[in-house]
């Protein structure tokens, strides 16, 4: 099957390399992390020891039964904690924790939270992971679509339309989001109290099919939504731009008109030529979505997993960093692989390039 | 030779090229003329701009001009280091990758991948976080440069790869050229106005990603840039008390040396890629 | 009776700054129906120019100054751009374009682009009929026509790629075809087929005549029936193959061949520059012999003195002092 | 406007993933609360919830900020000093015991009475399970007894609690701050649970008690998300009748909601959207006349109790110089502290660890702070200090300062200030602070360390200085609490094993020039009853303090912030009618707010 059909040859090839950049990616994932001398128990320990005076071997006793239950001691046969001369806890060496990590991904289970214990990582994710995605997902497809549109129109009518809407594009898509963002919040939020300064929805409400809780959502949603709709819109704007120029000057388009093909064929013709490279940009924009919702979501108060994240890595919960980074490289990886077989079928070029059948 | 002449004559590349150059003079020249002070205190925090303080001042009562000035002197550090790191590593893996082809190709580019899989702005904090100086300017601006390079070289690599069955490389590689000739004497210099942009490119993203790392408080600790000003501006409410004089400038600053770098950047192709030329 | 007829034709561009340059000041000529006429001169001479003068096809920055093209009769110089595109452009008149190898879009099945191109003039024709008369007419050109239907410009070999242009280009049997340099990109075998091409389908009156552009005199030899020699805007010497090519009467038209025949391999490339100085600026008015500060045998007062075509051993020659 | 369909096409993609999110109590359908019923508190909840487990150290609001669903015995009031009446009755304090009286009427949210066996039990757990906070208080009383228990008709229960002293660890002072600490448990409730974890109190801790849970306070939990908190009313509260003559309070619904950020907390206090906040409010004079206001209407703005200072690792070159350290004290300029780092939210410091005003005013004495106290901005006098102690500064040609050495010529290590990155008030103390030492000549400089890294650094020693509030809690124990935690060596562990008080290593018992005459102290004070005694003490060591200069302190502040916007909710107390401590409501006594506040307009 897979000999004689070089196109399912060539995507199985491609797989097999995604797979291999999967299993490297997982195992920095995990030691990334785990590099610094920074120990999460402590934090954990500073919280804990709220009010009333401490006591120093209850305390130790605690850290010891901490360390036990995330796992970061070696214990005996009978589960007992391992000690050293001086008595303190030998901690598990990064490769055993290796183990009994991927053992457990395996199963789906990201293991807990050490700073939220005891939630579970998954648990996290799934509450977090909603609203990043309403937010980024919506706003870099429209602002990929109309971005792209707008490029093209400006490299097929150029003229004074392209005067205005090119400058434009590009002054807007250097200005960093959360310059944008910012912005918005101050003149529009604080300001003009025109729009929530921040926040999902009102404090008033608890999420629910309701038209009040929708409208309330969707209200909140404006500011975020337009400061990163924008920037992608501009950015794209200008890449499908040049691509389009790029398209008009060739043989083919030029020859096109010469035989009376009609000028909204010629259009498409160019504008699915110039689409597909823009597809790359698509897949990576979807993969940088949680990297990218950090920001927004820290400017406009928004829920998301980027929060989650970072006061994870601010306080070293390893199991939520790794548990959210791996969710990163899953989606980044998704994106790349489909955008690599879709390019393939849509672009004969590379399909023969890919497979070497002529 | 003629296309350079024909960057002269183009607007955009003035404007940006200007304009970029403008910042640089506020930047390095300034300082010369003007006492650049981010220590001492000359007042009550957000004084609102005065005769002898245009900007006002910070939260911590610090003559603003000075903090935009020295700001935008770090920030624009790090944009070139990270850019020629960036460019440089990106150049010779795509390069390479892109002329041997292969197997080599094909592990350099998982390489590349990786650091497109994981977010490099995690990367790039967890590394930071996890050296003790980790939040020198310095080490953030190198370690802004490794992460970056991915992207240099895939661009980089695409190119390389189409000049590969280029006549004048076969020839050079029957006249037994080593591949380290060939790719210096051969396919370098053909790249060089490319790289250029993919240095101009990096060094503005190299910019936006420090200050995105400072906009959530992991910034320099050992020196001010943009993204810390407007960090510290939200987190100790110049938002809410409508000081604009501390946010405003800052980031004006960012995105006049971002659009100045883009502009440049898109001149230069319209230039150097003639199907954009007319 | 003639095919098309260009009636002293005059065509200008307007640069950004409102100059105008006068790319074609002038000519006047008659394809008859089976006639094959060359049209040869160094390139920036205008024949480019001249063939969208001759499609009616003015788009801005060309403009039409003044004169008149006509097809059967029917004028189509002063057309709009839709009317022309519906009317003429591939139907009555066809062009072969210059660079066919990247002549074909890249993401489209070659059925699917010659569809396009037969639907643009008539909606009304269903697939089915289409796909047909593709059939019929790529097997006729000789191509595999299922195959080559169905597969994408970059599965094809150059050759192929250049019978697939033609077979488009002609589906709608035009009256007359412009074949602009078809031949430049292509080694000599290649050329010689394509040439061959073109007569079957002339002989098969699939088209009526052609007009067949280079910049290589020699190469007309053994395809036009007769020549027109351009130079700076203007037809300079019009005759029969065999009249211009052995017995050129104006200085140019001898310069041009003399340029050619010179040439050894080493230096093929640089003809037909090998004549000293450069074309006029046709941005001003210009009086006198355009050809008079490059001309070999110039006298005192051809600078000064318009020149005419006329009859010198029945042919045309622009030159007061051909004989 | 194009991008509306978008925003509705997402809104509702978002719900349809989204709803995962919210855990609303089923028995209530409601999808809001109304304002006018609602009181909004913020600054007590950072993060999404984890848990409501009431033996988990780090739970969720309101769990962690005490009595709204889980109360204490007894409320610490740090204005007067006194510990009022909750759970229990009243109290007593013996030579060996303290002895407790609880509340008749005290029930749970389940009807239950709150008697002594949950006490007892509560405590007990802290014997039985090293890991839940309450396991350090064991070192300082031996045992939990019922004296009444057996002597009782049936029906009737315990309301007589003794908590007997450790004889070696004799400390009254650590029992009554506990008293006003623990939250009473439901022994029928936890008992259970526990034996179904097969007596694992790690299984036991991955309970949430997110449903409900039963605790015998004014509000009962609601329901939570990861933007939100919110408590709904117990109508059959048992206080009610106790301590307000059978009224309710007047808030349905208590809610906390979650901000990613100080300065939303701010702009929700001053858009009217949140009606208490404990959150560090910068310029809040600037918020003023948006209806948002603190303690006092003019400086300080707040009654300050705590006192962050630099802690100093004194086995460190040179910092185990007192006369470094004291050196150190006359540079930093606290005037610049005071106005930028804390918007002036601080009377001028003294030096010593003793508070010139409030309560512990009675111990303080301004003549031994004039003689012997070095925390005064006098950067002459830090120069002389430095010169006397031979050390000196090296600055290069445009008087920058490279480095500073010893006696000997020897370059001194620059001192570096650890401080958790991203707490930006605590940040900008450290940078004037190192302006201010370099100045002097003294080679320091900042480092911000992410909180994980800090914390292990505090614990291990592993620091020069090291920003740190100590005691930050109010608690009836103060000052002492304080001076214990920053100089008691009785625990003393080299750097790089852990302390859980006086990180610095101060006065380590086996070194030389130990001053056995401070553990004494530490031990003495708790145990003494008259004032006098008290004060001659507190001034013994406040002395010692001073000349040794084992920390420096920086600047006064509160052991939390206070402020209230009257837009919704009038009512609260404030300097005028200080009726209830500078506490939020749900937090402490500041729950009592919640009768005492009316709607606005």
């Amino acid at each position: 099957m897979l000999r004689n059909n070089p196109t399912l040859r060539h995507i199985a090839g491609r797989a097999g390399w995604y797979f291999l950049t999967f299993l490297v990616a997982v195992t920095i994932n995990f030691f990334l992390p785990r590099l610094g001398d920074a120990s999460p128990v402590d934090v954990l320990m500073a919280r804990a020891a709220g009010g009333g005076t401490v006591d120093q071997k209850a305390q130790l006793e605690k850290e010891k039964q901490f360390l036990k239950d995330f796992g970061l001691v070696e214990l005996d046969a009978k589960g007992n904690v391992v000690e050293d001369a001086k008595g303190r806890p030998v901690r598990a060496s990064l490769l055993s924790q290796y183990k009994s990590y991927l053992f457990m991904s395996l199963q789906g289970d990201l293991g807990t939270s050490i700073l939220q214990h005891p939630k579970r990582v998954g648990e996290i994710i799934s509450t977090a992971l909603p609203w990043t995605l309403g937010l980024q997902l919506p706003t870099i497809v429209f602002g990929w679509i109309f971005g792209n549109l707008l490029g093209a129109l400006a490299a097929y009518k150029r003229g004074a339309f392209d005067n205005v809407a090119y400058p434009g594009a590009l002054l807007i898509s250097s200005i960093p989001g959360f310059c944008l963002g910012i912005g918005l919040v101050f003149v529009l939020g604080i300001k003009l109290d025109w729009f929530p300064a921040g926040g999902g929805y009102d404090d008033g409400l608890t999420p629910a099919f309701t038209a009040e809780f929708l409208s309330s959502a969707g209200y909140y949603y404006i500011l975020p939504f337009l400061s990163i709709f924008l920037v992608v819109l501009g950015g794209q704007a200008i890449g499908m731009r040049s691509m389009c120029i790029y398209e008009l000057g060739t043989d083919y388009v030029k020859y096109a008109k010469l035989l009376g093909i009609k000028e909204s064929k010629i259009l498409l013709y160019m504008f699915r030529n110039a689409m597909l490279p823009q597809l790359t940009g698509l897949a990576l924009a979807l993969g940088g979505m949680v990297g990218g919702a950090l920001i927004t979501e820290i400017i406009f108060n928004y829920p998301g997993l980027g929060t989650a994240l970072l006061t994870a890595i601010q306080t070293y919960d390893y199991p939520v960093i790794t548990g959210c980074t791996l969710l990163v490289t899953v989606t980044v990886l998704l994106a790349n692989f489909t955008v690599d077989v879709l390019i393939g079928f849509l672009d004969p070029r590379i399909r023969v390039a890919q497979t070497g059948s002529k | 030779m003629k296309l350079f002449k024909g960057l002269l004559k183009s607007p955009g590349f003035l404007l940006g090229a200007g304009l970029f150059l403008l910042t640089l003079i506020l930047a390095f020249v300034v300082p010369l003329f003007m006492n650049v002070d981010t220590e001492t205190r000359v007042g009550l925090a957000y004084m609102p701009p005065s005769a002898q303080h245009w900007l006002g001042t910070d939260h911590m009562g610090v003559d603003m001009l000075s903090m935009l000035i020295a700001g935008l002197r770090s920030s624009l550090e790090v944009g070139f280091m990270a850019g020629t790191i960036a460019t440089v590593l990106g150049t010779l893996i795509g390069v390479y990758g892109g002329y041997k082809g292969g197997l080599i190709d094909d592990i350099l580019t998982l390489g590349t991948n990786l650091f497109l899989v994981i977010p490099s702005l995690i990367v790039l904090i967890l590394l930071s976080t996890s050296l003790e100086e980790g939040r020198s300017l310095f080490l953030i601006a190198l370690f802004i440069g490794c992460t970056a390079w991915t992207w240099s070289a895939r661009a980089v690599r695409a190119q390389a790869s189409s000049l590969r069955a280029r006549d004048h490389v076969n020839l050079a590689r029957i006249n037994g050229y080593s591949t380290l000739g060939i790719v210096m004497l051969h396919i370098l210099p053909y790249l060089l106005s490319y790289i250029f942009m993919v240095f101009i490119l990096q060094t503005a993203a190299g910019i936006l990603t420090e200050a995105s790392i400072s906009m959530l408080g992991l910034g320099p600790y050992d020196s001010v840039s943009l993204g810390k000003i407007l960090f510290d501006a939200k987190a100790s409410e110049a938002l809410t008390d409508g000081a604009w004089w501390a946010f405003v400038p800052a980031m004006v600053l960012i995105t006049v040396v971002v659009f100045a770098l883009f502009v440049v950047n898109t001149a230069m192709e319209g230039i150097f890629n003639p199907r954009l030329r007319k | 009776m003639a095919v098309l007829e260009v009636e002293d034709l005059r065509v200008h561009y307007l640069t950004r700054f409102g100059d105008k340059i006068q790319a074609v000041d002038g000519v006047t000529f008659s394809l008859e129906e089976g006639e094959i006429l060359g049209i040869a001169g160094e390139s920036g001479c205008g024949k480019t120019t001249l063939v969208s003068g001759c499609l009616g096809l003015y788009i801005p920055p060309l403009h039409l100054t003044s004169g008149d093209v006509r097809i059967n009769g029917e004028s189509i110089a002063r057309m709009s751009m839709d009317e022309n595109r519906k009317k003429v452009l591939g139907q009555k008149v066809a062009m072969i374009p210059q660079g066919a190898l990247n002549s074909l879009n890249p993401t489209r099945k070659i059925k699917d682009m010659a569809s396009d191109m037969i639907l643009s003039h008539d909606e009304t024709v269903d697939p089915k009929t289409i796909y047909e008369r593709l059939r019929e007419r790529f097997d006729r050109i000789g191509l595999d026509s299922v195959e080559v239907l169905n597969s994408y410009p970059v599965q094809l070999p150059a050759g192929t790629k250049q019978r697939v242009v033609i077979g488009i280009s002609t589906l709608l049997n035009p009256k007359v075809v412009i074949a602009d340099e078809p031949t430049s990109a292509l080694d000599v075998t290649t050329q010689k087929a394509v040439i061959r091409l073109l007569f079957e389908l002339m002989d098969e009156r699939i088209i009526s005549s052609m007009i067949f552009i280079t910049h290589e005199l020699p190469l007309l030899r053994h395809v036009s029936s007769s020549i027109a020699v351009m130079y700076a805007g203007q037809f300079v010497e019009v005759g029969t193959t065999e009249q211009v090519i052995f017995d050129g009467r104006m200085p140019y038209t001898r310069a041009l061949m003399g340029s050619m025949l010179s040439a050894e391999p080493g230096q093929r490339d640089k003809k037909p520059f090998a004549i000293e100085g450069a074309p006029p600026n046709l941005g001003k008015p210009i009086r006198g012999c355009r050809f008079a500060e490059r001309c070999p045998v110039v006298q005192p007062d051809c600078s000064s003195t318009t020149q005419e075509l006329r009859i010198v051993r029945d042919r045309q020659v622009r030159c007061k002092y051909a004989s | 406007m194009i991008r509306f369909p978008a925003v509705r096409a997402a809104t509702l993609a978002l719900l349809t993933l989204g709803l995962s999110d919210c855990r609303p109590n089923k028995s209530d359908t409601s999808s809001g609360f109304p304002r006018n019923e609602t009181v909004y508190v913020g600054g007590r909840q950072w993060g999404e919830p984890n848990s409501f487990n009431p033996l988990l150290g780090w739970q969720g609001w309101p769990v962690n900020a005490m009595n709204l669903i889980y109360e204490t015995l007894f409320l610490y009031n740090p204005d007067s000093g006194v510990m009022e009446p909750l759970l229990g009755e009243s109290y007593e304090v013996k030579d060996d015991s303290v002895e407790v009286t609880l509340q008749e009427k005290a029930h749970f949210s389940d009807g239950k009475p709150v008697t002594g066996y949950d006490v007892k039990y509560t405590f007990e757990l802290g014997k039985t399970y090293k890991s839940v906070p309450v396991a350090s208080f064991w070192s300082y009383i031996t045992a939990v007894n019922l004296p009444e228990e057996g002597t009782l008709p049936p029906g009737k229960f315990p309301r007589k609690v003794v908590f007997v002293l450790d004889p070696k660890h004799k400390n009254p002072l650590v029992v009554l701050d506990q008293l006003q600490n623990q939250r009473i448990l439901p022994k029928h409730v936890i008992e259970p649970l526990i034996a179904q974890s097969n007596n694992d109190i790690n299984t036991f801790n991955n309970l949430k008690f997110d449903k409900d849970p039963i605790g015998s306070g004014p509000y009962r939990l609601h329901s939570f998300s990861s933007e939100k908190i919110a408590t709904v009313r117990d109508d059959n509260y048992w206080g009610n009748d106790v301590f307000f003559k059978g009224k309710k309070a007047a808030a349905k619904y208590v809610v906390h909601p979650i901000y990613k950020g100080n300065e939303h907390f701010s702009v929700a206090l001053q858009q009217g959207r949140l009606d208490a906040s404990s959150t560090f409010v910068p310029r809040i004079w600037l918020k003023q006349k948006k209806g948002v206001h603190a303690w006092f209407e003019k400086e300080p703005y707040f009654p300050q109790s705590v006192i962050p200072m630099l802690i100093v690792n004194v086995e460190h070159k040179p910092l185990d110089d007192a006369q470094m350290r004291r050196a150190i004290a006359f540079a930093i300029n606290y005037a610049d502290i005071r106005e930028l780092a804390v918007s002036g939210y601080s009377e001028p410091l003294q030096s010593g660890m003793i508070l010139p005003f409030g309560l512990e005013s009675k111990y303080f004495n301004a003549e031994d702070v004039k003689t012997h106290g070095a925390s005064v901005y006098d950067p002459e006098r830090a120069k002389a200090t430095l010169k006397a102690a031979g050390y000196q500064p090296v600055y290069d040609e445009d008087g920058k300062l490279i480095e500073t050495r010893d006696a000997q010529g020897k370059r001194l290590p620059t001192i570096f200030i650890k401080s958790p990155a991203g707490w930006t008030d605590w940040e900008q103390i450290v940078k004037i602070a190192v302006r201010s030492m370099r100045a002097a000549g003294i080679d320091a400089r900042e480092r911000f360390v992410d909180a994980s890294v800090f914390w292990t650094a505090q614990n291990n020693g592993d620091f020069d200085l090291l920003m740190n509030t100590p005691s930050s809690e109010p608690s009836p124990s103060k000052p002492w609490s304080r001076f214990e935690f920053v100089l008691n060596s009785s625990d003393y562990a080299p750097e790089g094993e852990k302390m859980f008080k006086n990180f610095g290593r101060f006065n380590n018992p086996k070194a030389k020039g130990y001053e056995p005459r401070i553990d004494a102290l530490l031990r003495l004070i708790p145990q003494l009853k008259a004032d006098e005694e008290k004060a001659k003490a507190y001034r013994e060591l406040n002395v010692l303090y001073m000349k040794l200069q084992p920390t420096i302190p920086l600047v006064y502040r509160p052991d939390q912030f206070y402020q209230f916007s009257d837009r919704v909710w009038k009512g609260f107390p404030n300097s005028e009618r200080p009726f209830l401590p500078p506490q939020i409501p749900g937090d402490r006594l500041g729950t009592r707010i919640l009768w005492h506040i009316t709607p606005a307009g």
